[in-house]
């Protein structure tokens, strides 16, 4: 019983980081409609960038503001060179475009600072503690704790300051948005920007957990099925998502993986979400589109 | 009224809402084989939903529909087409990135008796068969004077002619009764006129029911054997354009709000 | 013969003017088939055949397969790479467990169960839309390369899942040198080309582009939505499961699953992207583009070590030149080379008049 | 029929039948197709239908009314109709009601060739009229009793059915109306159209593998005089395009050899090449109008015929015309300096014959009932 407790935390924790990187992927597509396959080479470009500068001897407050700086120069000109010349173009090009992305930043990103596997330490050990006689990593709990803050912070953001309210406007209907004269570039650089400071406290985290290296850009593929079951458009649903497949995907890979010759974590929260498209094809907390003839 | 002898298309007691908000309400005509009927009245007097009940697009809550009949509840635009039903929509629903003569033979998909294997390999049946269908379809493209344009793409033409591929494609597909959403929609008047006279030709050369919904009284007076006037979900007003015109509910209601 | 009206019931079509002189069309093909048939083979070398030309015309296979689903039925896939090594597994088995069948009937084999597969996985195209979509053939590309890996049957009770080539051979014909390869995967190539080229003419190419520009008016003139999807999915993955099979047998000899990876399906998504969606031609260029684009890169290398990039960056230099090109595409042409092709056809077909 | 020089147009008709059966005399383009009918073809098509219009009670003396734009049935009709010494009458299907009336009770015709629906129920508005259906959709026949559908016309006949025309019989008349809006009628009689069609033959030197393009008004007189006729004499092919709106495509398939046109029929190809040039500073437009001015030293001028005049003529149709006839007043200036510059020389040839009054009548303004885009807008050329 304990056991499978652990492993249920061990994977609800799991879950929280892919939250993180699928946060990223809703608010951009809450004010672009934008699919970013890009969210995972971000968290990869996010934290190499920081794990070289703090390796060159730059102090982590500084490499952190550096990094983010980068990140959101990124933003914008994202938001200039792709973004504006695809908008209103059907969603399949913007995805595409955003894959297109994704390579550029995984290219780049080992381009300046190389492929090797750079060990990253946040300062927080990763010691287990007992918790009412389970075992759970301090540094988890730590993750958990700065995903709770970061998820507060961003809910507040978006519903409840005049940025959120553009924002929606925006996701509704960009050209609309533009006629009622949200500036839509503008917009757009924020949430990019946004999703950069994300995608690199994601990039920390899972970083310190995996050591930052081009894997970490996969974890764009974990929080795909997250998306798919959360709803694109609900940062709620992400967090719910997250946790839902980090625990089963765990769980699955435990009790289920052992009889298959294990390995299954890598399609089994696909196989999750295409349950979930089939009985819900907007997700958990998705608006349905309305379709007109 | 509501099944006379003859009538290919008959619609009883229809009533449609959506969430509570009634768009149609207890509506019932006929439509006899060979007229061309009108469906007019004020924008949201709920035309285009009754269209849409017709061919399936929307169920409506209560009352039926009878097609040449068959009376039924339940349908979808999928058998609405192959029971020979065929329509044209308000804003034009083409294949944009086809050309014309593509959209056109679309049309004929109903007709096809080869299967795709045999259309391939070229086989079988598939040498006559593309033969009958590009010919009727060529057909069409000539009554409807759209030979100019059968190689180029759709989503390239000007809105008009947009407007007659889009009945060209309807027709292709040998209906007996076309569903005509708006076909004279932001046309100018010589627009209006020559459009009237393709759908008149589809009227009487290719034998087709129409049941077109129009704005502009001077085109459906002229056009149409058959009017029925709808306001607020109801129908105020059933009968040849005379009547109907003099009708002091329809100037009341319709012409009254008309701009 | 007589009466007037047989002129309309059975006409003498005639050649118009400009396609009474089609014998330089007809000679240039002729030219083309000898030099890729006769010339090639017998000329070119091992490394241009074995690196290049074979690996080039079996990614245009691959992209023709992606091409039909994606680019004329609209259904984004993720998944080629699956359906190709699904393709090659089968003709594998087909090969090692069943040797009385011919290689043509294996291969036609093989395509037709990675057929099956790619229609399963295209289910939930009945249901879901757009880039939903991409889950499931996702899930596709990650369970076929697990299933391949953790399965040994397979991969004829290899645990590590590697396939090494049997020996191919068609009709008593040895398919063993580099020559011969090309040729053999020449052949099976222009044989799908053209029959792809006259599917996608066919009332069922009308039907995917109907659904791909506007699936309600589609539902609407008859076309069964669902029918046309899945057809789609299967012939498509028929195609990439052949592609499949001549990558792991003709070009790559020894084969495991990871060799089918994401980034092989992404490969063969920006074959199209670049190429052009919804043409058959433009495969041909997306897939040369996607082959020459790295040795000439490699070849420049010298060049680049001189701007202080060494060759140890290349293929992070190449990601970078890749992911640019895709999104200028999207932006400037979106449909890709072949769009170019034809622009520059029609302006001289008219000119000096604007086209 | 072993006369060595016919004499009339049905007589050309079976001497080109005898001497080139199965070479091609005619070709239309319909429902997307080229189709052709051999010289062989043509005669028996002709004796079927004059034989139909015989027993229809079509008799020597009696006119056929063509309302419709040039098409294969009308040229065979009328043939069919001279065959049995009858004369063909062609309208401007534009014409307006008022006009059609007066043409109506001043001609009396036995039969009215109408080319589609609008204008059979147009007709069927006058009473007492017998109206053939060109029916070119072969939808089912017109129900009203008066109306006779082409394809039931024919009637096979076996050991030939022979010709009444005399060389004096009227074969084509045309009506218009003159500068006060008042009928005018101009006849043809076989043997003017013969004499006059042997000059233009000589003249053009034209012979039995040129190609013809008939893209002008069947209503013209000049029609029957340079084309039909001569069509007869030498034995070439003539060719109908699809539709008035398809006629430029129609005829850059065709490259025909032999054009005749007014000149509003060549101004309107000019027309469309400058349409269709880049803007007025590119080099293209430039070098064209440095040839039609002819500036420009001869290595220029070598250049622009290479790449810029030869390639517009193909594009344009003209590429292997060599007689190419302007019927009536000449080119104007810029229409001339074009074709000039592409090199192709245009010949004038006048139109002659003089219209006489039937009956004065006034006339309300033409009204067009719809055609092809912007077709029914350009003169029917």
């Amino acid at each position: 019983m304990g056991f499978f407790l652990e492993v249920l935390v061990g994977g609800l924790l799991a879950g929280v980081m892919y939250s993180m990187v699928a946060i990223g992927f809703v608010l951009i597509y809450k004010a672009s409609g934008v699919f970013n396959f890009a969210q995972g080479s971000m968290v990869l470009f996010g934290a190499l960038t920081y794990v070289s500068l703090v390796e060159r001897h730059v102090k982590p407050v500084l490499a952190f503001g550096v990094t983010l700086g980068a990140l959101v120069l990124i933003a914008l000109l994202i938001g200039r060179l792709v973004l504006r010349p695809l908008v209103s173009r059907p969603p399949i090009v913007l995805f595409m475009a955003t894959l297109g992305l994704s390579f550029i930043l995984e290219g780049a990103a080992q381009l300046f600072w190389g492929a090797q596997v750079h060990g990253l330490d946040l300062g927080i050990d990763d010691k287990p503690l007992n918790v009412g006689g389970i075992m759970i990593s301090q540094f988890d709990i730590f993750a958990a704790a700065t995903a709770g803050v970061l998820v507060i912070g961003l809910s507040l953001l978006t519903n409840r300051t005049r940025l959120g309210l553009s924002l929606r406007a925006v996701a509704d209907d960009p050209l609309a948005a533009l006629a009622i004269g949200v500036r839509l570039p503008r917009v757009w650089a924020i949430v990019w920007a946004l999703a950069g400071f994300v995608s690199l406290v994601a990039g920390l985290l899972w970083g310190a957990r995996l050591g930052v290296q081009f894997s970490l850009s996969l974890v764009v593929l974990k929080a795909l099925p997250v998306l798919i079951i959360g709803g694109f458009s609900s940062i709620g649903g992400a967090i719910v998502g997250g946790l839902l497949i980090g625990a089963s995907e765990k769980l699955a890979e435990v009790y289920v993986g052992s009889l298959l010759g294990g390995g299954i974590e890598n399609w089994f929260p696909y196989l999750l979400a295409m349950l979930f498209l089939l009985a819900r094809p907007v997700g958990l907390f998705g608006e349905p589109a309305v379709e007109r003839v | 009224m509501t099944t006379s002898s003859n009538a290919l298309l008959s619609l009883d007691h229809i009533s449609l809402s959506f969430k509570g908000v009634n768009a149609i309400t207890d509506i019932s005509f006929a439509v006899r084989a060979g007229e061309i009927c009108a469906l007019i009245g004020p924008n949201g007097a709920g035309k285009s939903s009754l269209l849409n009940v017709i061919n399936g697009v929307y169920q409506p809550q209560r009352g039926s529909v009878h097609f040449d009949g068959h009376a039924y509840r339940r349908m979808n635009p999928y058998h609405a087409a192959h029971s020979g039903i065929a329509r044209t929509f308000q804003n034009i629903a083409l294949f944009r990135r086809m050309s014309v003569l593509d959209n056109v033979l679309t049309g004929r998909n109903l007709h096809r008796r080869s299967t795709w294997l045999e259309q391939t390999l070229n086989v079988g049946r598939a040498r006559s068969d593309e033969t009958v269908q590009r010919s009727y379809a060529e057909v069409v493209i000539d009554a409807l004077d759209l030979q100019r344009y059968r190689h180029t793409t759709v989503g390239t033409l000007p809105y008009g002619v947009q407007k007659r591929v889009e009945l060209a494609r309807a027709l292709a597909a040998e209906p007996r009764l076309l569903l005509l959403d708006e076909p004279m929609a932001g046309m100018n008047a010589d627009e209006k006129h020559v459009m009237a006279g393709y759908v008149l030709d589809a009227n009487t050369q290719f034998g087709v029911t129409v049941v077109l919904i129009e704005h502009d009284i001077g085109v459906v007076m002229g056009l149409s054997d058959h009017v029925v006037v709808l306001d607020y979900g109801k129908k105020i007003a059933d009968g040849a354009p005379a009547e109907v015109r003099s009708n002091p509910d329809v100037l009341a209601a319709y012409l009254g709000t008309r701009h | 013969m007589s009466s007037p009206d047989t002129t309309l019931s059975a006409p003498r079509t005639f050649k118009p003017y400009p396609q009474q002189r089609p014998l330089l069309k007809v000679w240039l093909a002729a030219v083309l088939v000898l030099i890729a048939f006769v010339v090639v083979p017998v000329f070119g070398n091992d490394y241009w055949l074995n690196a290049i030309l074979i690996p080039f015309l079996v990614l245009s296979l691959a992209g023709l397969g992606l091409n039909l689903v994606t680019g004329y039925a609209g259904q984004l896939s993720l998944g080629s790479a699956a359906f190709m090594s699904v393709g090659a597994y089968a003709t594998y088995n087909l090969l090692v467990r069943v040797p009385a069948l011919p290689l043509a009937v294996d291969l036609l084999l093989g395509g037709l169960i990675s057929a099956v597969v790619g229609a399963l996985f295209g289910l939930p195209s009945l249901r879901i839309k757009g880039f939903y979509l991409i889950v499931s053939t996702l899930a596709a590309q990650f369970f076929v390369e697990w299933i391949f890996t953790r399965v040994s049957w397979f991969s004829n009770d290899d645990t590590s899942g590697v396939l090494s080539a049997p020996r191919l051979t068609a009709f008593g014909w040895k398919i063993d040198t580099p020559a011969a390869r090309y040729l053999f995967v020449l052949g099976v190539t222009s044989v799908l080309f053209i029959l792809a080229a006259r599917l996608v003419r066919s009332e069922l190419g009308r039907r995917w582009m109907a659904v791909r520009d506007m699936d309600t008016a589609a539902r609407v003139i008859g076309i069964p939505i669902g029918r046309t999807k899945l057809l789609a999915f299967a012939l498509s993955s028929f195609v990439t499961g052949i592609a499949g099979a001549l990558w792991a047998f003709a070009y790559l000899g020894t084969v495991e699953p990871h060799g089918f990876d994401l980034n092989l399906s992404f490969q063969v998504l920006f074959i199209i992207i670049i190429g052009g969606m919804s043409s058959i031609g433009g495969n041909f260029l997306g897939a040369a583009f996607i082959v020459l684009l790295p040795i000439l890169l490699s070849n420049a290398a010298g060049a680049l070590a001189t701007v202080g990039i060494e060759a140890g960056q290349l293929q992070n230099l190449q990601k970078i030149l890749f992911g640019t090109l895709i999104i200028v595409f999207l932006i400037k042409e979106p449909d890709g080379l072949a769009r170019l092709v034809q622009t520059v056809r029609n302006r001289l077909r008219d000119w000096p008049l604007r086209a | 029929m072993a006369n060595p020089q016919p004499s009339t147009l049905p007589d050309w008709l079976r001497h080109q039948a005898q001497h080139r059966p199965h070479a091609v005399a005619l070709r239309h383009k319909r429902l997307g197709a080229w189709h052709a009918l051999s010289w062989h073809e043509v005669a028996t098509a002709v004796e079927q239908l004059a034989a139909g219009l015989a027993q229809r009670g079509f008799a020597a003396g009696d006119a056929l009314l063509f309302v419709s734009h040039p098409r294969e049935e009308a040229l065979l009709l009328s043939l069919a109709a001279q065959w049995n010494g009858g004369v063909a009458i062609p309208l401007d299907p534009h014409l307006s009601d008022e006009a059609l009336r007066a043409v109506l009770t001043h001609l009396a015709p036995r039969f009215v060739f109408a080319e589609d629906d609008t204008q059979v129920d147009r007709l069927l508005a006058h009473e007492g009229l017998r109206v053939i259906d060109a029916n070119p959709r072969n939808l089912t026949p017109h129900p009203h009793p008066a109306v006779t559908d082409y394809r039931t016309l024919a009637i096979p006949h076996e050991g030939g059915f022979a010709s009444v025309a005399q060389p004096h019989d009227d074969a084509f008349a045309f009506v218009r109306l003159d500068a006060d809006r008042q009928l005018v009628a101009q006849r043809l009689s076989h043997a003017t159209l013969a004499q006059e069609a042997q000059r233009l033959v000589g003249t053009e030197k034209l012979g039995a593998d040129d190609e013809a393009f008939a893209a002008r008004a069947f209503a013209a007189a000049s029609q029957a005089r340079y084309l039909i006729a001569p069509w007869l004499l030498s034995g070439f092919r003539l060719n109908f395009p699809e539709s008035l709106a398809t006629r430029d495509n129609d005829r850059r398939e065709l490259a025909p050899t032999l054009v005749a046109g007014t000149r509003e029929t060549y101004a309107r190809v000019a027309q469309l090449v400058d349409d269709r040039l880049p803007g007025a500073r590119s080099w293209r437009r430039r070098l064209i109008n440095r040839a039609q001015r002819r500036q420009g030293g001869p290595l220029l001028r070598v250049l622009t015929w290479w790449f810029i005049s030869r390639p517009l003529r193909e594009v344009i149709g003209f590429s292997r015309t060599h007689a190419a006839l302007v019927i009536g007043p000449p080119l104007d200036g810029t229409t001339a300096a074009l074709f000039a510059a592409l090199r192709v020389d245009v010949r004038a040839w006048p139109d002659t014959g003089e219209w006489r009054r039937i009956e004065h009548r006034r006339e309300a303004p033409a009204h067009q009932r719809h055609a092809a885009d912007g077709a029914a807008e350009q003169p029917a050329y």
